[in-house]
């Protein structure tokens, strides 16, 4: 059972400081949506998680919950879906799903049944440039099926899918979360599950 | 391993998409050997003394151009952004993503080589060692170049930035490659500056991957 | 912590260091400019002439310094572009950045010096020679360092990237320079007698230990020139800089 | 003095030799100074035209 403990993180950009000494835990089966006008960070803190930057000071650790012993390397505990969606337009939708899988550490479920999860399994052989903005959001989301990660990292995850899209990324999500997963997500769109264990940090306040 | 052979592959699979990129770099190295004998006037003997040298350096320079290439695809469509916060496998891709690229862009300006050498009067005994000697150089000037294409990618105008970081790591690989073949042209044996050649590429191949793969982490952010 | 430690640690502290850098700049001018001076007077007009080159030797006092700072400058800058990557330290990477300007300037000297005192020996302002022609490269080395560190934008990312392209540096600069060596054996035309320094008097000597260590010091007093202009530029909001400014009626010091 | 001057013939390369180092020395010690003095005047002026509001 991991537990993420992110202690006294503090990032400037040049000379202007993005995030000042912040220091928060997230349990397994817990959400934790960042919120906050454009700019103001919420990718920056998500980067500094996944480790994409070097914090000036404090530390952020993915632990077991009971003997606290750091899972190291931490990037094979967490999937991190960023802004663009990471796919080769000249692939088909399975060749792609393939190669994202190689990239987390894996788990059994069959790339076919994530697609048709999402949606996507009629169009498995087309290529990805031929998609619209939400199937390719979708074919990126299918690739989070694909991993046992604990830790899932979503920058913006809802955007460009149409109502249906949110419903299945919210299953998705919420099934993650049951099966003790923990997500940290960046985004403007309000959950509309009341999923118990949501807790909410806006940057920009003294949080 | 498997990651490396399945990137190498993608990478193989993506250049198919659009054949015609892997030409560039040889059109490039043939069109600049037209332009030496059209300057430097058509007599065996001016041409023929500096042949090796005149080979050389079209070849480095048409890999750095082919170079620039090397990431702008996967830093366009996010998939760098992915290999980066999966540490431990950035280097496999680095390495896998170099070896493409040097099979896809410089193994074909080394077999095209003897045929343009010979076109700037090379005597005949000095092909082969132009061959060998530019099949190890290209591979120190892909490894090499790859740091600075890492430093500078994502930064604006970053082609002349790029050749005024890497050339003057160059100087090596091009002093031992155009003078093997200058000594095997006098006769005598190119055994020394190929083992030293052999070493560079060696060097490269072993160290540059970490500074790309920091390199790589750094531009990203 | 033993305070020479500590005193060292404080160093890296960005309002620390300011002062502690307009404290020591007097000091640091006096020393700097009096072996200058010595040294130039002992080398100029004490030291016997060469009994080969006559008084064109002399040029060696300026020469044979700038040329041993551009490398000692270099291996400097390396040191520091470790201390930024592997323990982050702020300051080292504006040091770093301070640096390279002043090993390109010392490479210039050293250039044109050579370039001068080969005229009269060969007749021909430039030579194509083993050290000559590296260190033309190793000037082309620290300009790709500085424009690389103007081409981006956030400085701090900026700072990252100039000290891995130190570090690579460092690691080719040998390589480059034995190849060129290599090179040069191999092309060089008989008659071109080796540049190195003649045999030399203990007269002869001296004057060049002196300016050696004035050209170092010299570094370290444009160093802390440069540092100090860099250390307020770069975080203008800063309360202590901000503190600089009020007591405008103290004459600050240039 | 005067054969000071000439250096034995060679006083021209000399001369050149070490009035180019002074030069590029001189404009590097002289450069940072000049601009830190400005930078200070300049906030200076600032921090007194935001009084004068």
């Amino acid at each position: 059972m991991p537990r993420l403990v992110v202690e006294g993180v503090s990032y400037s950009r040049g000379s202007q400081l993005i995030i000042d000494n912040l220091s928060f835990g997230l349990a397994a089966g817990e959400l934790l949506s960042i919120t906050g006008q454009n700019g103001i960070g919420k990718t920056t803190l998500l980067k500094l998680i996944a480790g994409l930057l070097i914090p000036e000071q404090g530390a952020i650790q993915l632990c077991h919950a009971d003997n606290g012993q750091i899972l190291t390397p931490q990037s094979n505990h967490q999937a991190w879906l960023g802004h663009r969606n990471a796919l080769k337009d000249t692939w088909t939708a399975l060749e792609n799903l393939l190669l994202l899988r190689q990239l987390r550490s894996a788990n059994e479920f069959d790339p076919l049944k994530a697609l048709s999860m999402v949606g996507l399994f009629k169009q498995r052989h087309q290529p990805v440039q031929t998609f619209s903005q939400g199937m390719k959001r979708r074919l990126a989301l299918a690739s989070l099926l694909l991993t046992n990660a604990p830790l899932w990292l979503l920058d913006e995850p809802q955007n460009s899918l149409d109502k249906e899209g949110i419903a299945l990324f919210e299953q998705m999500l919420a099934r993650h979360l049951e099966a003790d997963g923990m997500a940290l997500m960046a985004s403007h769109h309000a959950l509309s599950l009341s999923t118990p264990n949501c807790r909410y940090l806006t940057l920009g306040s003294s949080s | 391993m498997i990651l490396f052979w399945r990137v190498l592959k993608q990478q193989l699979d993506l250049a198919y998409e659009h054949k015609t990129a892997w030409l560039n770099p040889l059109l490039f190295f043939a069109l600049v050997t037209l332009l030496f004998p059209l300057a430097l006037g058509a007599s065996t003997s001016n041409l023929a003394a500096v042949a090796p040298g005149l080979v050389w350096i079209t070849a480095l320079l048409a890999t750095l151009l082919s170079l620039e290439t090397l990431f702008r695809d996967d830093v366009a469509d996010g998939t760098l952004e992915l290999w980066c916060a999966n540490q431990p496998s950035l280097l496999v891709y680095a390495y896998a993503k170099l070896s493409a690229h040097w099979l896809l862009y410089c193994l074909p300006l080394v077999l095209i080589s003897p045929l343009l050498a010979y076109s700037l009067h090379l005597p005949m005994v000095a092909l082969a060692v132009l061959m060998l000697s530019l099949l190890l150089g290209s591979i120190a000037l892909v490894w090499l170049g790859a740091i600075g294409v890492a430093i500078t990618t994502g930064l604006k105008y970053n082609s002349f930035l790029l050749a005024l970081l890497v050339l003057p790591f160059y100087v090596p690989v091009l002093i031992f490659g155009a003078s093997a073949v200058e000594i095997t042209t006098q006769g005598l044996s190119a055994a020394g500056p190929l083992y030293l050649l052999a070493a560079l590429a060696v060097l490269a191949v072993t160290l540059a991957p970490f500074a790309v793969a920091k390199a790589l982490k750094l531009s990203t952010s | 912590m033993n305070p020479i430690l500590k005193w060292c640690y404080q160093l890296a502290v960005p309002h620390i260091l300011y002062p502690r850098i307009q404290a020591w700049l007097p000091w640091v001018a006096l020393v700097t400019f009096s072996l200058l001076a010595l040294g130039l007077y002992l080398g100029l007009a004490v030291a016997p002439a060469d009994y080969q080159q006559g008084e064109a030797f002399r040029i060696i006092y300026v020469h044979v310094p700038a040329a041993w700072l551009s490398m000692a400058v270099y291996v400097a800058m390396a040191l520091m572009a470790l201390s930024v990557l592997v323990w982050r330290i702020q300051v080292a990477e504006l040091a770093l950045v301070a640096s390279a300007p002043i090993g390109a300037a010392f490479t210039l000297i050293a250039l044109i010096t050579g370039a001068i005192w080969g005229k009269p020996m060969w007749g021909a302002w430039w030579v194509w020679d083993a050290r000559l022609t590296s260190e033309l490269i190793l000037l082309f080395i620290y300009i790709g360092i500085f424009v690389l560190y103007d081409a981006i934008e956030d400085k701090r990312q900026a700072g990252k990237a100039v000290s891995l392209m130190t570090l690579v540096g460092l690691v080719n600069i040998p390589i480059i320079h034995y190849s060129v060596t290599w090179w040069n054996t191999l092309h060089q035309p008989p008659s071109l007698s080796k540049f190195d320094t003649p045999s030399i008097h203990i007269d002869m000597l001296i004057p060049l230990l002196i300016m050696l260590l004035a050209f170092k010091l010299l570094y370290l007093l444009m160093l802390m020139l440069r540092m100090r202009l860099s250390l307020i530029e770069r975080q203008p909001q800063a309360a202590w800089v901000k503190a600089l400014i009020k007591p405008a009626t103290t004459g600050d010091k240039p | 003095m005067s054969e000071f001057w000439a250096m034995g013939g060679y006083g021209s390369y000399v001369w050149s030799a070490f009035g180019l180092s002074a030069l590029i020395l001189i404009y590097n010690l002289w450069l940072p100074i000049y601009r830190h003095v400005k930078l200070l005047q300049q906030w200076r002026n600032q921090q007194q035209e935001e009084q004068a509001l």
